[in-house]
């Protein structure tokens, strides 16, 4: 292994830790609009993104924070971004779901699918232009089902682009299982298209660092595009303030809210049979149900805690690196705090 | 009631004795949940994240029988999904020689002014209205929206139905002002909740909601752009500009009368349009006062560039009532 | 074998001849632009439209006028909707490519890949209206690269939808071999949405027939879609008047029309190196001997010849079959003469 | 020289200087075989049917090095790669805080009057030009064409390139006259063949090409709208009406001062646009003079309905030189 735990370690807690203060300014209103988090997919991110070097471009879809910062984007501008400030990197005109970076070859969208026709052209610009350099598309196992993202699958197959294609499987489409809306498996799938596929340890930084250097030098290689499925869970839901998870966190507060007009609707006369009616609030409540014992309360479920976990033989080493990423944090906060 | 209730209750008050109305789209099941426990699974289908396939079934379904209502996450999404609407929907009328429409309903939340950057907070509305063969639809006020929805639900030809997500308390709370409570907005008070018929009855498409006699300007908007006109026109008033603003309700079929009912008298056209700005909904009412021979000014106020994601430059790009006075003044002063 | 073999060839001979009639008027420029045929594929149409019922549906491509004839439209209004006339049955609005009968369920579209979605909604209609009836999309092996098709195939499998999606596979996309554009075979493709994928002998009608009689009674019984993939030729290419084939067939005047601004442009100054250019005449050419020994000189893939051999054992009824067709088909052009 | 064979030739010019040009499309190794022969395979490059993946990915390949001049069978088809277009290309210049436009070039065959019927035969242009933040093109000669496509090939952001198939031999013979000799269409002899200069020079965007100076009307256009335009604009000459004809050239940037300093002098504005009527170009150009203040006369030949198959249908819904005289002579009488 080329990159230390130790390393891949601290890109994960910083990614945490930096989305961490994102969520506390969102929260207190300084950041417009809707905020996706990668948290809970930061061992996919660090064991893909850690590999990357300069010439590799990276596609990425609406969760781009800690892939960006993983590649070491500067987290003071990403910051300022997210506040809209003229410093940002996109001088405040984009937010975090429109992240580019020139420099580093990285574009976002907050289209769902879009990061694989994107991942396409740079690949194909890497082929003409950037020997060995590859591309990297990260999305959900929602977006498989989006036509474009289907399309570039097939296109990386026929064109035989250096393009590693990233499923981040939390089996979640905003509230919606993706399984349900899913024919055939993840694995099925990316054959379709003729594309070698490779399960991956999503909560395992150390396996999936391995999983993918192995698969990223195929790609480099010149063997064509490759496809890399990892089970994550995203321990903030689809984005911050998700309703769902805040039925969670405060049941007694946010389910009234959701019952009583559901009810109302309910026994208003009129509509399908009871049967069906009783059909349709099964269908409801199992769907909350399932959200109330989801995942995501389930701390192992978290790729730092699993990490932590190993490094923890060594507390010392564990506790110097832990502050002096927390003092990273807190720097780039202050640095923010100084512009706004 | 509240702006998406009112479309909600006309949608429900039309499937009790419509049972081929069905609800197709992303995370219905949840987002629809009051429907779905009323109507049953059945009629509110969750689908996966495939706007093109899921609309173009919703528009041979509407062919063979059904009464779908295909929602969309957002109309900035439309780009996914624009194939069944322009080539497909919109064409049926010509290509089946007028013997077989598709009455598909397409729901799509739109507009800016919240905070989620360029490519989710389109308006588009008069990008599609350039299409012939569909019907557009945007609604200004909850009554209007149950209303027009319960007429869009007779119509025997594809209708776009344009929810303003500023006017919307589920979207603006599922979009960023859920889970914290500092978040402020510049919604209209009367677009997002106001009286409501204890019946629904269709609001007819075509003819516009005209507010007050202006014998100077007269403002023509769609949507948010109709309060901030609105408010403008008390300020105006106040400064002795008398301004008529014209809710148009509908862009297809298009109002044309009371647009040019009015301007005859005013003299001065002024539109407010929050979707773009070139190729669009102020051109277009340009031509139309203008092949009418009525000698008239203009001036317009909209959305020129890609909306950014600062709040700052979100209030620079999109109309706002200071703006609306300003070029009402200059437009007066002419 | 519900439907005999004379039967189904009389559909298909009907169809063939039919659209003979259709490429002389096309020829004598009374039929404007394009126009596509169904010839060579007729074997497929007929072994699955002969088996559809009233309140069956049918979302048809392209090559539309052969599976419409077989599906019972009046022959005449078909005709006089290509030379425009105002009792075409779209009223002369919709030419070849867009087709439609509200009676019979059947609709068409010029955009590739959209009888996708388009069955997919007649599909759930009948799961809604009409229980047990079942809805067919045909479409070329081309339009499986299609993100609309693709999608509306997860669709089906998503909803369990009672859909046949019928690819008929000729392996051209124009001018372009579609399995060099294609990452994985049709059945990967299939298979990739969890569709049960089955192949059929698309130049054997009497077989094709059996296939789809199986595919479409367990469609009809509730199991969700299922993909039949059959190999044909298509006699006149793309369409008529199709460069390709007129180069096949009078090499002499085609030819150098195409070449001489060829080598034109390969001697120009400037451009590739000359090794890069070699390779790009080696592509052309390559393409083009790829066409002029094209599968559609072989008469052994023209299913009818195929029908007809097995039928030759009963000359005298065959003779009064293709008699009456051919009568038939002569009624219907002067009953469309009469009004033109 | 023929039309299409003078854009070819300016891309040829060009890619003998700049190695980065790529050309990406279905059927484009034969379709374009004799650029192939020339730059080799690795540039002149087939797609899959799979328009939203290639023109997306000739977005971001235009961001990371490359050139690349996606082509589509047709702009119809860009109904399937709305999203590449609208919610990226054109976003880009705004998300990236102006830092990372992508100079991608979009050609496309447009245009009717060749029978293929309302999903093959539509214009488009006011419609992708009300996408702030994309170049839209619509030459209307083969010199004009060259020159367009040269500049095109130097802008640095997307340009949407749009070829009437009319003007093309090669198209026309694709779709429907090859293999027949008695094919008639009204093909503009100006547009379709003409002289080109030796060595290709970039014609600027956003300058329109005036015909003639109008006392009377000024008529403007783009494409095949321009010669129906200058024919009708003998005819009349002959009926004592002078009338200017503007060719638009592009979309955006719109040339506004042409226009509006050739009304200043006609008075009388008549738009001919192949495109759809509503919320389009004509409403776009009447708005351009009505802002400016110039006192004028309007009326628009347009497309109005979806295109019909029938030759009778399609010369009822496109723009003629018989409609533009008379519309000319009402707008003239007033
Ligand atoms: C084309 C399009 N359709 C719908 C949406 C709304 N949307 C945003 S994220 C999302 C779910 C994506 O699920 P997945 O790909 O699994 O990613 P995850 O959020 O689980 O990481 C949806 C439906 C969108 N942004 N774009
Ligand atoms: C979306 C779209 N892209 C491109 C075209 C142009 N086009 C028409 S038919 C065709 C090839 C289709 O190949 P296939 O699906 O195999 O059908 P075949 O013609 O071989 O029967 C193409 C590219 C189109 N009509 N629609
Ligand atoms: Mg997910
Ligand atoms: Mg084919």
């Amino acid at each position: 292994m080329e990159k230390d735990l130790w390393f891949l370690y601290s890109l994960m807690l910083k990614s945490r830790l930096y989305e961490e203060m994102v969520t506390r300014l969102w929260k207190e209103g300084l950041i417009s609009g809707e905020m996706h988090l990668g948290t809970g997919e930061e061992a996919i991110n660090a064991g893909v993104v850690s590999q990357l070097t300069e010439g590799d471009s990276i596609a990425l879809d609406h969760r781009g924070t800690s892939p960006m910062l993983m590649r070491g984007i500067d987290p003071v501008s990403l910051l300022l971004e997210f506040l809209g400030h003229p410093d940002g990197i996109c001088r405040g005109l984009g937010g975090h779901m429109h992240l580019y970076s020139k420099e580093h070859l990285i574009a976002s969208s907050g289209i769902v699918g879009a990061s694989g026709p994107a991942a396409a052209g740079f690949a194909l610009s890497a082929k003409h232009l950037r020997p060995e350099k590859i591309s990297v598309a990260f999305f959900g196992e929602g977006s498989l089902n989006q036509g474009m993202l289907m399309e570039s699958m097939n296109l990386a197959a026929a064109w035989k682009l250096p393009l590693l294609f990233v499923c981040k499987d939390d089996n979640w489409s905003i509230t919606t299982e993706s399984d349900k809306m899913r024919g055939g498996s993840v694995k099925e799938r990316a054959e379709g298209f003729g594309i070698p596929y490779i399960k991956g340890n999503g909560l395992d930084v150390e396996e999936f660092y391995e999983t993918s250097s192995k698969v990223i030098n195929s790609i480099r290689k010149g063997n064509g595009p490759q496809f890399l499925h990892a089970e994550c869970v995203h321990l903030e839901g689809h984005f911050l303030g998700y309703q769902l998870i805040r039925m969670i966190r405060k049941p007694f507060r946010e389910l009234p809210r959701v019952i009583y007009p559901l009810l109302n609707s309910f026994l208003k006369p009129g509509g399908a049979n009871f049967i069906k009616k009783l059909k349709g609030i099964k269908t409801v409540s199992l769907s909350m149900l399932k959200t109330l014992t989801d995942a995501r309360k389930d701390p192992t479920n978290d790729p730092l805690q699993i990490t932590r976990k190993k490094l923890k033989s060594d507390p010392l080493k564990l506790k110097e690196l832990e502050n002096s990423v927390e003092k990273e944090i807190k720097q780039i906060f202050d640095s923010v705090k100084a512009v706004i | 009631m509240h702006y998406t209730e009112a479309v909600d209750s006309a949608i429900a008050q039309k499937m009790v004795e419509d049972n081929t109305i069905i609800l197709l789209g992303e995370d219905l099941p949840l987002l629809r949940r009051n429907l779905l426990v009323r109507f049953g699974p059945e009629r509110i289908i969750g689908t996966p994240i495939s706007e093109n396939a899921f609309t173009g079934a919703g528009v041979s379904a509407a062919m063979s029988g059904l009464r779908p209502i295909v929602e969309l996450y957002m109309v900035d999404f439309v780009s996914v999904a624009m194939d069944p609407i322009l080539n497909h929907a919109a064409k049926l009328e010509t290509f089946s020689g007028g013997k077989w429409p598709a009455p598909i309903i397409i729901r799509m939340p739109c507009g800016g002014g919240y905070g989620d950057g360029g490519q989710h907070e389109q308006s588009l509305w008069g990008w599609l209205a350039h299409i012939p063969g569909i019907d557009v639809v945007v609604p200004s006020t909850p009554a209007d929206a149950g209303g027009l929805m319960l007429q869009a639900l007779q119509q025997e030809r594809p209708v776009v139905f344009l929810e303003h997500k500023l006017f919307s308390r589920s979207w603006i709370e599922f979009l960023g002002s859920g889970g914290r409570k500092n978040m402020k907005y510049d919604i209209p008070a009367d677009g997002s909740y106001g009286n409501v018929p204890e019946i629904w009855e269709p609001v007819p498409f075509g003819k516009a909601a005209v507010h007050g006699k202006g014998e100077d300007i007269t403002i023509v908007s769609v949507g948010v752009g109709v309060h901030r006109a609105i408010r403008a026109r008390e300020i105006l008033k106040g400064e002795g500009i008398s301004a008529s603003v014209i809710d148009l309700r509908t862009l297809n079929p298009l109002d044309k009368e009371s647009v040019r009912r009015s301007v005859k008298v005013s003299g001065r056209l002024l539109v407010v349009d929050e979707d773009y700005e070139g190729f669009g909904l102020s051109g277009e009412l340009s031509a139309v006062v203008a092949e009418s021979g009525i000698p008239f000014k203009f001036a317009r106020v909209c959305t020129r560039t890609s909306i950014p994601y600062s709040t700052k430059g979100e209030k620079e790009v999109l109309p706002d009532v200071d703006t609306i006075c300003s070029e009402a003044r200059k437009l007066y002063s002419l």
